[in-house]
């Protein structure tokens, strides 16, 4: 127990998760700042390209391996499992229309490509090291969530197809060709195939500035997720920020077996229940204006980004790694 | 110079749905259309701020199309059909223009 | 399509005289505005150019808000108030739109 | 208020050519004009979209300027005449301003 | 003397300053080179927040002193100080109307964060070591001179309160939650906190690159400044020039008696003076535009943009860094 | 002819080309995938920065020598011939209008700085150090071309002087004083004058992330071929495109004697003869525009960007590398 405070409060007093703390709190004071909108989408291609490449090249020295597969597996599993139970559970605890409750529960299949980040970087501070592979798992879980979501509103949307016979087209495009799962599997590929040498050639870029460039980046995501958190308080009653705040240990403790009897090392365990646990923000969203445009943002987006990605980034990712060395005896 | 009268139509919508109303556009047919940024503004659903949303889920733009009578005409119809159900406003406007070959 | 005849206002302002406006409109009150960057201009102080300018002060932007006849008649007296001292114009056009449920 | 009838001229152009542009506008001479960066869009050379082009080549901005009616007469013909063999649209719309006196 | 020329010279040679003037001339040359909006406001973050963090770095090595709490007083009295013997000045020397010289009066109270840390580099490549505090002084500079100002004003503005009776909300939170005051003291407190260790973590993104970075935004601030100058000429008349030139002398030179009573190293007063001899162009400039609007921007940004900021950065600061060594005999 | 192969080999899996290929083919399939224009203008201003303050740093440890006046002799004459050869060509192998014939031609004697940084990269990968003056050569070689461009077109083209006397102005501006000339240049004059010392100063910023960089720029271009590769297949003939594929090696072929004339180094060699078969995407089509509006972008940027840069990224530059070496025995 002792351990796993002290587990949090590295995370906490860590740069990274400091200037999180930074954006929030200014954000909420009514600040100004955030970064402008190009430099934001820079910073996380930048992060994703950097994140990839280093799985890749990993994966290089590691070599393909069942683990490999099997996490795959795993990953789009609990992405098409998880918002099945997230919808189960807002249906019986709120009174949310089922539509919202659809696209609600899709985030929280999909995944947070910044809490990924993050946790990989607190999973490393304190000398794990998660399998190169997760990269793909994390990409592998991007998308799937989304297509369950929209069976689960199915019934509940009306049938736009009807009205634009091309109204598919753009939801697909954006859902297997959306830039993150570009961006972080071509990295992962090109880190794989270039191994050592590559990264000697590219380190200076995507190593040597990386944690400073993630404090930046949170920086920023804090004053967002703080406006998310301010608009939180206006649309979502107690009952929905409860879910936000435990919907994620759900995802985790689902992800547990799964990492177990895929052979995941200890970082590589609290990697999969991270993924799990985190709720995209950007992929997601802009599927569901396009697929289910009567579904509330300012529910979902709320959830998601202004109770759920702080609590991860503060709180759930020491306790998602303490649970993995406990368990993995790690 | 003489001028001619034609119509502007400007729709004021989120980014994903974008693709979807330049499609309505391109088979009306019209001769083009141009999108512009929006930096920020206030709906029925409170204040947006282009810096401080991520992802293209509630950042708008503006999409201007100027067109014949006739193409407005066909236009209306399909853009309000679908843009239906999204958030955004849908505005026509008289204009004159000059070099009328172009429309 | 039916359309509604409304008024379109739009004011080209300075950023930091913005959330002035804003807050204007909002107690005019109208149901919501769009605003969008300028790149560069020239007025009765010279040009200006956003690359080239540091800091908020004398950057435009342009407010747009559509309404009915008698928001824009509440809303011209209070802008031109606000906006007094300030650099910048203000104009009214005559635009139709759909869904007028919406303003 | 009172509002006074006024023209806006706005002009779509490439980036390149927006210097001919703003120069003839310079000679009417009208008080001032604002420009806007387009995003993306499509003519009769098809689709472009900012950050899937390079250079300032193809890349159109929205000029605006408000003027009198006695300025629009003169600047129309300017205006032709500098985009003619270029690329864009040029409209002019009836716009009621306030503050008179700045134009 | 000699020392104090070669100290200029070896200014005015480092890489930095170099491209400072490389925008400058290219701008006055007329060629359209300059860093989009967003990426320079990035910068600018980014050189706030690289600053802060060593400065707060530096105070977990040397710890809470006497000293600090000295010289955020000097830094808050002279900023209050030289507005008022600005606008003395002003009112004597130039025609300007009471608003117009109020305004300006104002930007030289307040402080120019890129001249700081110019300075910190210039003083740190002669082998001296500032306070890391003094990062906390000039944050505590930014704004009294603004508030004084707005006093000075009065008289002459209308009472746009009467009008609008939020007015005032966006001047204040302008004023006190301005983004530089809060990336400055936010990283300067998580550098304070994290110390040693922290700086390890990120010293790849803000040690590492930062003399470059610096280059980068100094060839846009020298376009910028170059317009400025451009603009001078035509709205300042040979008086407001001079000035420009030499209220800078005149605040580093309130400054010194504070910086000895505070009892600062050689570097802690070289930099003080600086902060005294610097005109803000980015906070305060905004803050007039919403609380004096009547004053004209073209005036006091180009003294401040167009004459003082460039001076500073050439002449200005070695010329502080030798008088405070031949002062202190550091 | 097996070094060959195998240079082209490690040139093709080297970060910065894959990158450029996921860019590439991540645009054919259809993704969003690009950094926002301000990002991307910045890196190319970073680039430009960096390869200039090296060449200059260079410059300042080789000395001036006559190899330096003779390079730069042979990039003007080039620059100037090549349009002429290109135009000839054109006009016997397709049915261009004259004056898009001109256009085009023109592209091809100016150069990419894009494919000038790949190239120094690569061929410095392979143990060859360039001589540091290339990148004024570079400089140098970017505008005589637009001028003989005008010169062929003049016939063709209206006499718009006639209509506005200063539209001449913003096209002689946009030929002389464009920003990477201005960048090039002074980065230049700055590395030659602040020379090992300066490098110590900023290669933390212009030598430990260039490669890194250069991958994200790339990725970002790749996007954009891309673009341009699938508009070029809607207006280009077979003819065209082979002129766009074939034209890079015709120039280049003209460089060798002009190379091996100025007594250039191996890899100097295979940096002009680059830079004779790179053509322009960026000043050459924005004067034309402005000079000759006539001519139809969608030619000559879909031959410049879609044919002729992706095929010297990745097969031109180690071919021309693997023929320098043949020739000086390198
Ligand atoms: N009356 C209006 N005038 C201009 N823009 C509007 C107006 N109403 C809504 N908008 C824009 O459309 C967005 C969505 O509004 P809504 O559809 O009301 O949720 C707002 O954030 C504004 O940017
Ligand atoms: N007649 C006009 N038409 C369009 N924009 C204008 C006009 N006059 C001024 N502006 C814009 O308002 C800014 C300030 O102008 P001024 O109030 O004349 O100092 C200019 O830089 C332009 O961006
Ligand atoms: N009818 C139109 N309405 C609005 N914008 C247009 C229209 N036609 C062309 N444009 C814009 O002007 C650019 C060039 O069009 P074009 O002159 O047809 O090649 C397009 O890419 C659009 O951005
Ligand atoms: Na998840
Ligand atoms: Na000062
Ligand atoms: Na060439």
């Amino acid at each position: 127990m002792e351990a796993i405070l002290q587990l949090a409060a590295a995370n906490i007093l860590s740069p990274p998760v400091l200037f999180f703390i930074l954006g929030f709190a200014g954000s909420i004071a009514g600040s100004q700042l955030t970064l402008p909108e190009a430099v934001a989408k820079t910073l996380s291609i930048y992060l994703m390209l950097a994140i990839g490449f280093k799985g890749g090249v990993a994966l290089a020295a590691e070599g393909l391996t069942l683990a490999l597969m099997l996490a795959l597996l795993a990953g789009i599993v609990l992405s098409a499992l998880i918002p099945l139970v997230a919808f189960f559970i807002l249906q019986r605890i709120s009174k949310l229309p089922r539509i919202d409750a659809a696209a609600a529960a899709a985030h929280y299949g999909s995944i947070s490509i910044v809490t990924f980040v993050a946790a990989t970087q607190a999973v490393r501070s304190i000398g794990l090291e998660p399998e190169g592979f997760m990269v793909a798992v994390a990409a592998a879980m991007e998308t799937p969530a989304i297509l369950v979501a929209l069976f689960l509103a199915r019934s509940a949307a009306k049938q736009r197809k009807a009205a634009d016979p091309d109204a598919g087209e753009g939801l697909l495009q954006e859902v297997f060709l959306n830039s993150s799962v570009v961006v972080l599997m071509g990295a992962f590929v090109i880190g794989a195939v270039t191994g050592a040498e590559g990264m000697a050639a590219i380190e200076g870029f995507i190593v040597v500035p990386f944690t400073g460039v993630l404090c930046l980046f949170l920086l920023d995501m804090g004053a967002v997720a703080g406006r998310g958190m301010a608009q939180a308080r206006k649309v979502l009653d107690a009952r929905l920020v409860g879910f936000g705040l435990f919907m994620p240990f759900i995802g985790a403790a689902m992800a547990l077996p799964f990492a177990l009897i895929a052979g995941l090392s200890t970082g590589g365990v609290a990697l999969l229940m991270t993924l799990a646990a985190s709720a995209s923000y950007i992929a997601v969203p802009a599927a569901m204006r396009l697929a289910l445009p009567e579904a509330r943002p300012s529910i979902y987006l709320s959830l998601s980004l202004g109770v759920t990605f702080p609590m991860n980034l503060t709180i759930g990712i020491p306790a998602y790694a303490a649970v993995a060395r406990l368990v993995t005896g790690g | 110079m003489k001028t001619h009268a034609k119509k502007q139509m400007t729709v004021i919508c989120e980014m994903p749905v974008m693709h979807r109303i330049t499609r309505v556009l391109d088979k009306v047919p019209v001769t083009g259309y141009t999108v512009f940024p929006a930096l920020s503004g206030r709906g029925s659903e409170g204040t947006w701020d282009r810096d401080r949303i991520i992802g293209d889920a509630g950042r708008m733009v503006m999409i201007v199309s100027v067109m014949s009578v006739e193409q407005a005409d066909v236009a209306i119809d399909r853009i309000y059909e679908a843009l239906e159900p999204q958030m955004g406003i849908i505005t026509v406007a008289d204009v004159d223009v000059l070099r009328p070959e172009r429309f």
